[in-house]
């Protein structure tokens, strides 16, 4: 069964409540190497694009996608706001036009965010911010497919990879963002934007598992 | 966390409502997206807005009015505020001759204020940006995101506001900005952390004899932890990293700005400042002008920051211009 | 204890240094005895003066320059200042035309102003005196101390400095100030202690969920402890017993003063003057002029207080008057 | 042996000496029902007045005394200052020009330092002040003189009412000074003023008593 308008939907719903119940968490990771607010700033944006949803519900996931993006950078701030904002946006204008999606076609969405991300922010692989966390899931995502895995499971992989490389950052020293102006300190915590990213992967992982289940 | 509030979420637009009500004669605010902006706008000059994350006040939007800021944007507390403010704020004071953007260097506010910027220019208004970093805390930050934009933005507000209102154009305007960030260092430490309303618990955790050296503003940890110290060694500690970075030299003659954190009483930042002073007579370096008092702040952190800056004799006559601003006031 | 200073003991007069230097364009500041004077001094015009325990910056010495005070006689942290300070300053500024003094109602301040005066009027000096007590918080005050003189100090500091700046004589002087303080009420409140530097401790404890209420400027307890609330709710309990007091009737008109303790960001201090901005709307009563800040603290202590003065033309004429002090500037 | 200037000396040290001692607790009670400085205060005063004793060691009690009014009037502050410094002025005005001083005179020095203090505060007994340890210190020091006890006794005595009055200000209302705008809140603390006064008599009970072990 492709990937419709709804999954997007349920994948955004499933994402705006990980964030939420994640919220203390994320804002704690930052309060230790940055500024308390990554918790607050994420859950204010995911928040706004529910409420946004169904002004698009009839759309195209292109259309969903990139409303999604400009609904977070009109609503987060900060770096994550305009990062993850022009991931979606990104995602969104690779599937532009397109109410349905193929294995193939999540693979794209997210080079396309990822290429957003790293336009953006111009972090490398290592730098400890969100980019280890999506990074590795892409590559487990198109690893799993290759191995002909099923698409739900291939998702499942990517946020597995997506969370390992979240705590992978834990030894890194931060490069990027406000977490740099910490040196040496910030060595020894979790980066709080991979494991977001961790989290929005975990949701799609959801999403494209009950698709399959489903079917 | 005891704060005088309502509720968390809240916290940044009512303060804002307070604002527009205490300044009715100075500024409006417009709310969604939030904007404080200059009574008036648009006025016949450049554009000058700034932003940022809210609880630093008064910045940004303590400044806005006469002889400095036309229009402040302020995001969710210690968050920078997103495109769609500094849009509307551009369009909002530009009056033709184009408007410039004072951004502090963190990678949230210059990626917002570059995407403000590329909506503003397919608008078809002239943008031009200054990026301010002159925390010396922050060393060997040229594979980093580099030092911070911290004291030096208000001094570098009231100049270029200074400017505009004279009639730079925005190419001059950008230029003296940038003239001014390059010829300003600062360094901060704080007592105590602050608390961030939405978390609502402190963002880290200071014996008491200790305290954080080299803090931003965004009640981050420092870049190390020490041990509590005099007044005298704790001015050596800011003053030595600034006064070394420029360098400044035997015969320079300084705007010397003692900014508090907060919750640091004027007491303790005119000790400050005698402190300061000692140590730049020690140096053969003038103070000629000098700013003290509670400017560029982090919610209720009890802390210091020491922020220098070479004076020219056009600086010097822009610092001295009218302003008339809620928290910066002179000359009318 | 957690403070930037060297010794507990030199804090005042390293603070005065610092204010020296900084300040040096306004003030002049002598030592043994301990005074800030205009520059200047005397000037052709009833001198001004007043002066009180320090710990409460900008108050008085923040005060001193054109068109407000002309000398600030500053004590040990809370302690009231010695009348060898008050009378040194009474004569540097005596110009020939009397000197006022302004006296904040405690029993240490009466008494040292009280013989300050009775020395200087043994050397001819003509003095008349105004003692504050605007803090609605005492109550049944008969048989005791009385009310304390707590933030119209500020406003009448502004006002009667005015007058004299105009011209008015001594009489005329003390009328106005008199009358400023019959028209202005206050009341205050803590969400944390302060640690008197000499002390080394806080005056009092306070849980977390703990604030107090009907505080006065020393650092002491309030008049009783209550539960930690949300602004709308601490606007109430400070703005109720003053409109009650005077009372304040619909249609006055008033100069609306949010004053914090020292350690409040400026961000409540303007969400807690929104709070009271709607309490007067509701009451039919308007702000006429307002000001929001840090001007009569208690070193680092979290709180705010409100003073809500009704005003008259003559009040508001002398308010809107040219001022130039560290604290308070404008129309100059 | 009568009382010379060099018991007033030795009174006017061993009151300094006390303070000193006694700082913290002067002020941690002056902290409960006040401004925590009633310690600092006094202990600045008397270190002024210690170093101020040479410039009169050769001049009469009178002298002596005034001196150290003035000089507390001149560096404690407060209302403390006012009001110890007018009970040694008025003290000194009392024996005026006197190199010796009998038991009666010590009695009228005492007299005139309590009318000094009511005279400048008006404090009634009871109303939790000062006052009320200096009232029962002279009428005890007057009814052991009475009776027919020595100085150095009677002295002592005054000394144990000062404190007894000191501690009987516990249960009082304040309603004088600083402590009166606490209302209700102030019962249950003693009095800061009380308790320096009770300490100044311990300091000339210990000087009348060694008078009298010398003689
Ligand atoms: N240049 C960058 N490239 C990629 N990610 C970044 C960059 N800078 C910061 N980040 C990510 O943003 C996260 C912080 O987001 P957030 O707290 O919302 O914003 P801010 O740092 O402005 O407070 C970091 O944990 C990091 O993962
Ligand atoms: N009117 C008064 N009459 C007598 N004693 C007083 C009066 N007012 C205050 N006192 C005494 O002064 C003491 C406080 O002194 P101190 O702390 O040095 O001054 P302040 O109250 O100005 O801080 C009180 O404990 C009380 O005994
Ligand atoms: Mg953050
Ligand atoms: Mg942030
Ligand atoms: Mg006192
Ligand atoms: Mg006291």
């Amino acid at each position: 069964m492709p990937i419709t308008v709804e999954h997007v939907t349920h994948f955004l719903t499933a994402a705006a409540e990980l964030i939420h119940a994640h919220r203390d968490e994320l804002t704690s990771l930052d309060a230790a190497i940055g500024d308390a607010d990554h918790g607050a700033n994420l859950d204010r944006g995911f928040a706004a694009v529910i409420a946004r949803l169904p002004t698009v519900a009839d759309k195209d996931i292109g259309t969903v996608l990139k409303t999604t993006g400009m609904t977070i950078v009109s609503t987060v701030g900060g770096a994550s706001g305009p990062l993850y904002g022009t991931a979606f946006v990104r995602a969104g204008m690779a599937l532009a036009d397109r109410h349905e999606m193929s294995a193939e076609d999540v693979v794209l969405a997210l080079e396309a965010a990822l290429d957003g991300i790293v336009a953006r922010g111009k972090a490398q692989p290592g730098e400890k911010t969100m980019v280890d966390a999506l990074v590795p899931a892409l590559e487990a995502l198109r690893a799993a497919l290759a191995a002909g895995r099923s698409l739900g499971r291939a998702v499942q992989a990517a946020a597995a990879a997506a969370e390992a490389g979240a705590q992978a950052t834990i030894p890194m020293l931060a490069m990027k963002g406000r977490a740099s102006y910490l040196g040496e300190r910030s060595i020894g915590h979790q980066d709080p934007g991979a494991t977001s990213t961790a989290y929005l992967l975990r949701a799609l992982a959801m999403t494209c598992s009950r698709n399959e289940e489903e079917a | 966390m005891k704060k005088l509030i309502n509720a968390p979420e809240n916290v940044v637009k009512e303060a804002l409502a307070g604002m527009a009500i205490a300044h009715a004669d100075l500024i409006d605010v417009h709310f969604d997206p939030d904007y404080i902006v200059r009574k008036g706008a648009p006025h016949n000059k450049v554009g000058v807005i700034s932003g940022g994350g809210s609880g630093h006040e008064p910045m940004h939007g303590g400044f806005v009015g006469y002889g400095m800021l036309d229009a402040a944007c302020p995001g969710a507390v210690f968050t920078s505020p997103v495109p769609d403010q500094m849009l509307a704020a551009t369009k909002a004071v530009n009056g033709g001759k184009g408007v410039l953007h004072i951004v502090k260097n963190y990678t949230g506010d210059v990626m917002n204020f570059e995407m403000a910027a590329e909506l503003a220019a397919a608008e078809g208004i002239e943008v031009a940006s200054v990026v301010t970093n002159d925390d010396v805390a922050v060393e060997n930050s040229t594979w980093t995101a580099g030092r911070r934009g911290v004291g030096v933005t208000v001094l570098l507000e009231k100049i270029v506001g200074a400017a505009a209102e004279a009639g730079a154009d925005l190419a001059t305007c950008k230029a003296i900005a940038e003239r001014v960030n390059a010829h300003g260092r600062s360094m901060g430490m704080a007592l105590t952390p602050c608390t961030v309303p939405q978390a609502g618990k402190p963002g880290f955790e200071l014996a008491e004899d200790e305290m954080e050296v080299g803090i931003g503003i965004h009640g981050e940890p420092g870049r190390r932890r020490e041990k509590l110290a005099p007044a005298r060694d704790i001015a050596e500690m800011l003053a030595g990293p600034i006064l070394d970075d420029l360098p400044f030299q035997s015969g320079d003659a300084v705007l010397a700005f003692v900014n508090g954190m907060g919750g640091t009483p004027l007491i303790e930042l005119y000790l400050m400042y005698n402190e300061l002073a000692r140590i730049l007579k020690d140096r053969n370096i003038t103070i000629a002008r000098s700013l003290v008092g509670n400017y560029i702040t982090s919610l209720e952190m009890a802390g210091v920051s020491f922020t220098l800056l070479r004076l020219d004799d056009e600086m010097i006559k822009l610092w001295d211009a009218p302003v008339h601003t809620p928290a910066l006031r002179w000359g009318m």
